[in-house]
């Protein structure tokens, strides 16, 4: 039973990111989108010490030209995202 | 088939809309049953028929009336938001409300939530 | 009723403290109409949303139509699960004191694993 | 005497609203000169004449109205912001906006500002 | 040449206030409004380095059950808002 | 200009990053009309509003109409004067690449001096 979790605000401007990794259990889904994509650079995405997967939209990122490099994230498409939906057992929107 | 249901509470005039309308779209050319959508909050103001938008910019309004006309797409409009943000549904010159959406209250979110597989919120 | 499905059951997160806008107003009338239609509602705080619960508020006092006080019908609506995060209370330094009764506060691990019990999640 | 100005971004529908009517009539009843409110963002939807609030709830549109009546207080409205929200100026029946504001753009703004000894963002 | 600070956000949830702490001078002052009267319990304000005056609108204090018992900040009326906009040299709004 | 009074200026101060919404957009009107008064302006970039300045970002992948853009036409209205704080920046681990020439990256002590050297602030 896992959770995905659409997260859509930077963190560095509000504590929605904060308070969705409190609930992040281990094998869930992360998808970043819109400002949330800023969180991939944020220090405490590595306070993350559970399992999870790191998702961000491919043009959300790229309009913000964020590099992912040093980060453990993939990218993926709005298609996936809605793939995603049934894959997991919920969805939390961080917003 | 997996059946999905979703709730707008972001306005119009937010860039954040255009990420709901592009989910939605995304849904509708899948294998899934998207069985409506639940405007609430802020989010009824995409139901403004008045809205203007300078011609390049995201014609955000236009594209859920085109939703709701090519797929069918129900559009459910929480009536009590809405006239607190200056819509009625008086049936009159005054009224904004563009007839793609049909005016509701939460007890159509009840049914939507009760038939969806998944409700998402956006 | 036939909306009733057991396996279903719907979590409202509340995240917004009480007064500056209408979030919790907005999720306590789903809470409402959802206990009205036989759903199992549970209502979850986090975060600001925590002072929603706080002992001695008074919105008359600004202006703002007090909906805390219907949080008392809760039972009325057979709305008994309500949870509330105990570290958004400690970093906020504040103790249990509650307007309502049935408060459960959890741990940060037990009030994940228990939203997540849900199948419908909505935060406001 | 010292002049003021206050520009609002703030919604109708949002408590907030509520401290800056609370402050602009504490302005009015002090030996300032209050010389206009400037309506910009989502502060345009305070204009909007159609919003139906419970009868129990603050009653944010009438207050501007009546500020504007018992004070001559100048409302100036942005109305490209207030278009992207809806409400336009056209001089028919879908006229939302309300007699006691004054249609007007960032013009105004750069008037307020040089006039006024403060400027104060609500 | 003094600072009139308006915070009206809760800094448990925005970014807000920690800007406005950026920003903050000797002698300015920071009037706490709405639900940026919940951050004279917030840990930042110790972080104060500088002498500024820490003030509260009365109403907006009570009506959330604020206990100012263990901070610096005393309550004003809207009415000395007013008058403080005028006794100070400029205002920024953090909201 | 009637309007012109050589002891006011208006700094614009920006907080929140490109395209989410609109206040960096509604921003940047306030400053173009500004401009064309001949009203001294200066924009501030801190927060997530750094990233308004940072290079590579393009808005219409995400459909929305890049405001950024406008940001080349300052000379043309005679603004001149383009603060960022440099904390903001180091916070989010950004370089000085930004897509504009006049930038000045200030210290933390800089940046708030600067900023309360003008009469007027509006914050978006």
């Amino acid at each position: 039973m896992t959770t995905l979790h659409i997260v859509r605000q930077s963190a560095f401007t509000t504590s929605d990111f904060a308070q969705c990794l409190q609930t992040v259990k281990d094998s869930d889904c992360i998808v970043f989108t819109d400002d949330g994509c800023y969180n991939l650079t944020h220090p405490c995405i590595k306070q993350l010490s559970v399992q999870v997967e790191l998702k961000a939209i491919i043009e959300h990122v790229n309009a913000r030209a964020i590099n992912l490099t040093n980060t453990k994230a993939t990218t993926i498409t709005m298609n996936e995202l809605v793939a995603l939906t049934f894959q997991t057992d919920r969805v939390i929107t961080w917003q | 088939m997996n059946k999905l249901a979703v709730v707008i509470t972001t306005p119009p005039y937010s860039n954040l809309i255009i990420t709901a309308l592009n989910y939605i779209e995304a849904a509708l050319h899948s294998d899934i049953e998207l069985i409506g959508v639940f405007f609430y909050q802020d989010g009824v103001l995409n139901a403004n028929s008045k809205v203007q938008l300078a011609s390049d910019e995201f014609q955000t309004i236009k594209r859920w009336q085109a939703l709701h006309e090519q797929y069918h797409l129900p559009l459910h409009l929480c009536i009590t938001a809405a006239e607190k943000r200056g819509m009625s549904d008086e049936n009159d010159a005054d009224n904004l409300i563009h007839p793609a959406f049909t005016i509701s209250g939460l007890g159509e979110l009840v049914e939507l939530s009760t038939s969806a597989d998944r409700l998402v919120q956006f | 009723m036939t909306l009733h499905q057991p396996n279903k059951s719907l979590a409202l997160l509340n995240s917004k403290a009480p007064y500056a806008n209408n979030a919790g107003k907005d999720a306590l009338d789903i809470a409402l109409v959802f206990g009205s239609f036989e759903q199992a509602t549970a209502l979850f705080f986090q975060g600001d949303g925590v002072y929603q619960l706080m002992q001695g508020q008074d919105g008359d006092i600004i202006s703002v139509k007090d909906y805390l006080k219907t949080f008392s019908a809760f039972e009325f609506y057979d709305i008994e699960d309500v949870y509330v995060c105990q570290q958004s209370l400690i970093e906020r330094g504040l103790a249990s004191d509650f307007h309502i009764e049935q408060v459960q506060v959890l741990n940060q691990h037990d009030f994940a694993s228990k939203l997540t019990t849900h199948s419908t999640i909505l935060r406001f």
